[in-house]
């Protein structure tokens, strides 16, 4: 049988959090406002700094404290969803994960939102564009099964598992896309979450169309217009490299080109 | 609007094959028209090749030939990145490709001074 | 011609002027030894099939190779689009491939042999 | 301030709130069992697929497959986790499509799960199953069931109303049926009445009103607070199921609350006190190993006992595990950890007891219908199959399971639906000003009011309840409801006003919070997750009974309803004689 104390009279939380507001300095911010149909412009706040931050929790102050007009997006505030990614200083980030000791430079930090998609408002985008071109890229499984049949074994360690499995944990952030500068400059360029999605399902055993896949990478603004310029393997949270799996798929199409078969 | 950040080794590989390739294309016609010239007067030529031996010129030419192995490199680095196996070693490559055509076009110098 | 056709012709023609360019390169490095002359470039060139041949398809190959590379720039960094992107790519590969050809000729064809 | 007319209008034939593993499987089924030409529309809260629960779950999905484990093993260890409460028909419903399920996610929908050198798939043990049963991808399943249901939803002809947040169900003049769903159009900041043949509401519960709590931000109990004011019963509500190791990190910061996951206590993490001592083995002979309940209440009583201000929670320990290893078993968290500023693997992280899931939700026959024509309620909304507790990798089998049957009996259902039907204007009217209450008021912080609501939950209606403190909460809930509609928002600029929305979270969290209290209230015993400090026993099984919460006029009004034994009676197992009680190697 569990025997528990009494509540012990006013404990409530610690003063220790609280204190660190008194005592710290703050953080200057600066965040890009609007939209492109509005107009956008930078306006800076001063947000208290706090020993554990994270650029969202500062992006979250100041909508809670100072400006109730400023708008972001987030849902699991642990790097799963991938809603949350803004430009940090330039560099696109997942803002619940970035703690902002990492990106404080002389006190400051620059928000804006996420390059490549149309600005909804303040630091909220458009994703439709990316995920339509996920679809685009054949980016879903197509069954070789039905609801009735086992589930077919599959060996872990096959090589083109292996290579399956390597991008699978993709969150669809769009961050790589944020950072690739061929998706700037090509607006039908499907860009690496896309592209790399289509080359998971490439080499997953149980996909039965896998020319339909090297036919949707193929033509206009295919994997052929990536220049393998590296800056989503680069800034991918989560160590993903799509670079690699576009330079799969341009394998995969030159090879059967020379009629290696798809 | 902030700037984008994005000075990595891949990056600076990318923008140097594209900037290689835009000026040796831009220089390619102009090339081609001096060669041309051979047809109707090889004194012309000459006299045009002598300002070879003028040091910008000739830092000029070396230039291009830089832009050409420099390019050149990059671009086999590309397809070899694209079509061999997938290695990992991406750095690498880049790496040793620019240094690859640093070589070449201080070989050109040398032997041309 | 897909996305894909272009991709692989510009791919297929920088393989082909790779042991091109390697030569030239040599041969430039080579001649400028002693400085160069044009009666020492067109003595060797001139009347030998060889060096028609291996000029003549070094020009083909950078001719599409250039005006390809160009097209994307001109796509990505000049924004052009369809018809226009087109046409302009074609007339710059034509171009290349008139001067590049009336070059060649300049260099190997007839002359004093 | 908003008039009728301001609302634009919008028709469907089937309504899908909500993107969580019940939404997007109920789009996909719909899509296969409805009649050629029958449009179906998406409307959530944030992005299709990118916002809910589902996309959170680490540790994977309950499933019967064979290797001696059965459904009806299944279902026992339901049953008995759920402490006898569960509807059992909708328990058995669970185990036993749970099967097809998993087979579809792998073979139709094109998930991969972890396999074993074998090829087949790998299954491992939660706490409380007597079986190796969960499926899983790593400790990310939730992100690649998701992803998965995602872009097989985004490819097929589905109309899709992002950031589209539901406020209110609107019924027929006569309240016998479902007209449509009043919303906001987040982005615009305009009202839509979408009307509908048959509605399905899985929008995911989310205790989110307590201090620490791990579900995603854009769950806020909506739902269910559309349902209460709509007249429908609720059932379980006073079961809400606590995580016992959310980081702690101070409450200026969102990562406070989030999950550290199962396995670390698992592998051999241990619970240390504000006293640098081991506290588990007072409390359970299993120690760290112990359920998420009794795990929960340990850490909670040491909490109590502790007087150090300067120390809030316990202190989760790792590092006697070897700093290596940990990180490189544990990647993903102690990468977490690391990204906010935690040594996970080599240090100690403070953690407490986080609210994670709700059992409780509308009372929903087998075949997901409610009491009113043309609505459907499936997932966390729905309460039942769970009863008092939910076992771990039970919740995102009850979301597919259930929004997949909600998908084929809406597609069935519809063919024998006329017209759309007309919506009480009353009610849409009350609706709308409702929404509107905040923007006629003086402004003032939403944020502040959310921190008491959460700390009145923590404090009185949490881990461990007593009635002079579950009074205590509801008086201190009427406080805050009330302050709540004192607190305004400035009207000038509504398109994405994320404030308005703040507001509007907080007055769902208000008024179920408050259905919380009183069903703890109403329950005088201690089951699963509902602890009474007053009444610590569980009362005989054989009398069973669970609450339900009705709102009348304005007011909730409790009643409790004996649980039906229809496949079991308490002491008695489905299981053939003889069959060993875990098959469970001992760790
Ligand atoms: C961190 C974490 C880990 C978990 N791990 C596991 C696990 O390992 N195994 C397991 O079985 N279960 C786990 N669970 C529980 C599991 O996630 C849930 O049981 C399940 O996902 C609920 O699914 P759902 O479809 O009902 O709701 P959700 O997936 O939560 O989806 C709800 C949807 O409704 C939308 N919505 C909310 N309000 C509105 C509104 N007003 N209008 C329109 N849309 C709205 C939301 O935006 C969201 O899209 C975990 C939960 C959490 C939080
Ligand atoms: C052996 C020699 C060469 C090789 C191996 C080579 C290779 C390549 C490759 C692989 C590309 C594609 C780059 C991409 O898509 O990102 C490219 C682009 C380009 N090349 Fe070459 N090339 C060579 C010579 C030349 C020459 C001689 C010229 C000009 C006269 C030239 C001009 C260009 C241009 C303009 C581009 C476009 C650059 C871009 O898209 O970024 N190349 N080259
Ligand atoms: S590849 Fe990486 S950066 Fe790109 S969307 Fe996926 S997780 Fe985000
Ligand atoms: S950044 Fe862009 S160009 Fe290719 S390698 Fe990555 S997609
Ligand atoms: S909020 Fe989900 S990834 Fe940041």
């Amino acid at each position: 049988m569990l025997v528990y104390l009494n509540r012990n009279t006013g404990s409530t939380a610690p003063e220790r959090w609280k204190a660190k507001v008194t005592q710290r300095e703050t953080i200057t911010v600066t965040v890009q406002r609007g939209s492109a149909a509005t107009g956008q412009q930078a306006q800076e706040f001063q947000v208290p700094a706090y020993e554990s931050q994270t650029v969202l929790d500062v992006v979250s102050w100041i909508q809670q404290n100072t400006d109730p007009t400023l708008t972001y997006r987030f849902a699991c505030r642990v790097g799963m969803c991938g809603s949350c990614a803004m430009m940090v200083n330039g560099v696109p980030r997942w803002t619940c994960r970035t703690h902002v000791k990492k990106v404080l430079k002389d006190q400051r930090i620059d928000i804006a939102p996420l390059r490549n998609l149309p600005v909804l408002k303040d630091l909220a985008v458009d994703m439709d564009p990316f995920f339509d071109k996920w679809v685009a890229a054949e980016g879903r499984h197509h069954p070789t099964a039905g609801r009735e049949e086992p589930i077919p074994a599959i060996n872990p360690e096959a090589q083109n598992r292996q290579v399956a499995s390597a991008g699978i944990e993709c969150i669809n952030c769009s961050i790589c896309y944020a950072a690739c500068d061929t998706v700037a400059n090509d607006p039908d360029y499907l860009g690496p979450a896309a592209l790399q999605r289509a080359w998971t399902l490439y080499n997953d055993a149980k996909d039965a169309d896998r020319s339909a896949i090297l036919d949707a990478v193929s033509g206009k603004g295919g994997c052929h217009s990536c220049h393998s310029m590296g800056s989503c393997t680069t800034y991918c949270p989560n160590g993903l490299d799509p670079l690699s799996a576009i330079a799969g798929l341009k394998r995969a199409t030159t090879r059967r080109f020379f009629g290696g078969g798809a | 609007m902030s700037r984008v950040a994005r000075a990595h080794p891949l990056w600076l590989a990318y923008i140097l094959h594209r900037l290689s390739g835009l000026l040796l294309a831009l220089f390619l016609p102009f090339h081609f028209l001096v060669l041309s010239l051979a047809l109707h007067n090889a004194a012309r030529l000459d006299s045009f090749l002598t300002l070879a031996e003028i040091p910008v010129i000739k830092l000029s030419e070396t230039a291009l030939v830089f832009l050409l192995a420099v390019h050149m490199f990059g671009g086999l680095r590309l397809m070899a990145l694209e079509w061999l196996p997938w290695s990992g070693a991406q750095k690498t490559w880049a790496a040793s490709a620019t240094a690859g055509a640093f070589f070449l076009s201080f070989l050109f110098l040398m032997r041309a001074i | 011609m897909t996305a894909f056709h272009l991709y692989m012709a510009q791919r297929l023609s920088a393989l082909v002027m790779a042991p091109f360019v390697l030569v030239h390169l040599g041969v430039m490095i080579y001649a400028i030894q002693g400085g160069l002359t044009a009666a020492e470039i067109l003595g060797r060139t001139q009347g030998s099939l060889f060096w028609f041949l291996f000029y003549g398809m070094f020009v083909i190959a950078v001719a599409l190779h250039a005006a390809l590379g160009l097209r994307v720039i001109l796509a990505e960094w000049a924004g052009l689009r369809g018809g226009v992107l087109n046409g302009v790519s074609t007339a710059i590969g034509l171009g290349l491939l008139g001067l590049g050809a009336h070059a060649v000729w300049a260099v190997t064809a007839g002359g004093g042999a | 301030m908003f008039t009728l007319k301001d609302i634009d209008r919008h028709d469907t034939d089937i309504l899908i709130l909500g993107t969580g593993g019940a939404g997007l499987f109920a789009a996909l089924h719909a899509l296969q069992t409805a009649p050629e030409g029958t449009k179906v529309t998406i409307a959530v809260k944030g992005l299709i697929g990118k916002c809910g629960c589902t996309r959170m779950v680490q540790g994977g999905y309950n499933v019967a497959l064979g290797n001696g484990d059965t459904v009806e093993r299944h279902f026992m260890d339901t049953i008995q986790g759920g402490k006898w409460l569960p509807n059992q028909e909708m328990a058995w419903r669970l185990c036993e499509q749970a099967v097809v399920r998993i087979r579809e996610l792998e073979n139709e929908i094109g998930c991969f799960f972890d396999r074993n050198p074998d090829g087949t798939l790998h299954q491992k043990a939660f706490a409380g199953q007597t079986a190796d049963r969960t499926v899983h991808k790593g400790d990310l399943t939730g992100i690649e069931i998701i992803n998965r249901l995602m872009e097989q939803v985004l490819a097929r002809p589905v109309e899709k109303l992002q950031e589209h947040r539901a406020i209110g169900l609107i019924p027929t003049r006569d309240g016998s049926a479902l007209a449509g769903v009043l919303m906001i159009d987040m982005r615009t900041g305009r009202f839509r009445f979408v009307r509908a043949k048959t509605v399905l509401m899985a929008t995911g519960g989310g205790p989110t009103m307590y201090k620490y709590h791990t579900p995603s931000g854009d769950k806020t109990m909506d739902g269910l607070a559309m349902a209460l004011r709509v007249g429908l019963p609720l059932r379980d509500m006073e079961m809400v199921q606590f995580h016992p190791t959310g980081l702690l990190a101070g409450d200026h910061t969102r990562m406070t609350g989030t999950v550290l996951e199962e396995g670390l206590r698992g592998a051999g993490g241990q619970l240390i006190n504000h006293a640098g001592q081991r506290f588990m083995f007072d409390y359970d002979g299993k120690g760290e190993r112990a359920t998420r309940d009794v795990v929960s209440r340990g850490i909670y009583a040491e909490m109590r006992k502790n007087n150090n201000p300067e120390q809030e929670g316990v202190f989760l320990s790792m590092a006697h595990l070897g700093p290596e290893w940990v990180a490189k078993k544990f990647k993903g968290m102690v990468e977490r950890c690391a990204d906010c500023g935690f040594d996970l693997a080599g240090g100690k992280v403070e953690v407490v007891p986080t609210a994670h899931y709700f059992m409780g939700g509308v009372v929903v026959d087998v075949d997901t219908r409610t009491a009113l024509e043309g609505l459907y309620v499936a997932g966390e909304d729905a309460g039942g199959a769970h009863g008092s507790n939910r076992l771990g990798g039970n919740g995102v089998a009850n979301s597919t399971v259930f929004g997949g049957i909600a998908g084929d009996v809406m597609g069935m259902d519809i063919r024998t639906m006329g017209a759309l039907r007309d919506p009480d204007l009353g009610v849409l009217e009350a609706e709308l000003a409702r929404a509107c209450h905040p923007l006629g008021v003086k402004p003032g912080h939403v944020l502040p009011l959310r921190q008491r609501l959460q700390n009145v939950m923590w404090d009185e209606v949490g881990v461990m309840r007593t009635e002079a403190g579950l009074k205590r909460g509801l008086s201190g809930i009427a406080e805050v409801s009330e302050a709540l509609m004192q607190t305004g928002v400035s009207a000038e600029m509504l398109a994405f006003n994320l404030t308005w929305h703040d507001w509007l979270n907080l007055r769902s969290l208000c008024d179920i919070s408050e259905v919380i209290t009183r069903a703890a209230l109403e329950r005088d015993n201690s089951r699963g997750a509902h602890y009474r400090e007053d009444f610590p026993d569980p009362g005989a099984m054989e009398d069973s009974y669970f609450t339900v919460a009705r709102a009348n006029g304005g007011r909730v009004e409790m009643h409790r309803e004996a649980v039906q034994f229809t496949r079991v009676r308490p002491g008695e197992t489905v299981l053939p004689a003889g069959e060993p009680e875990t098959l469970v190697a001992a760790q």
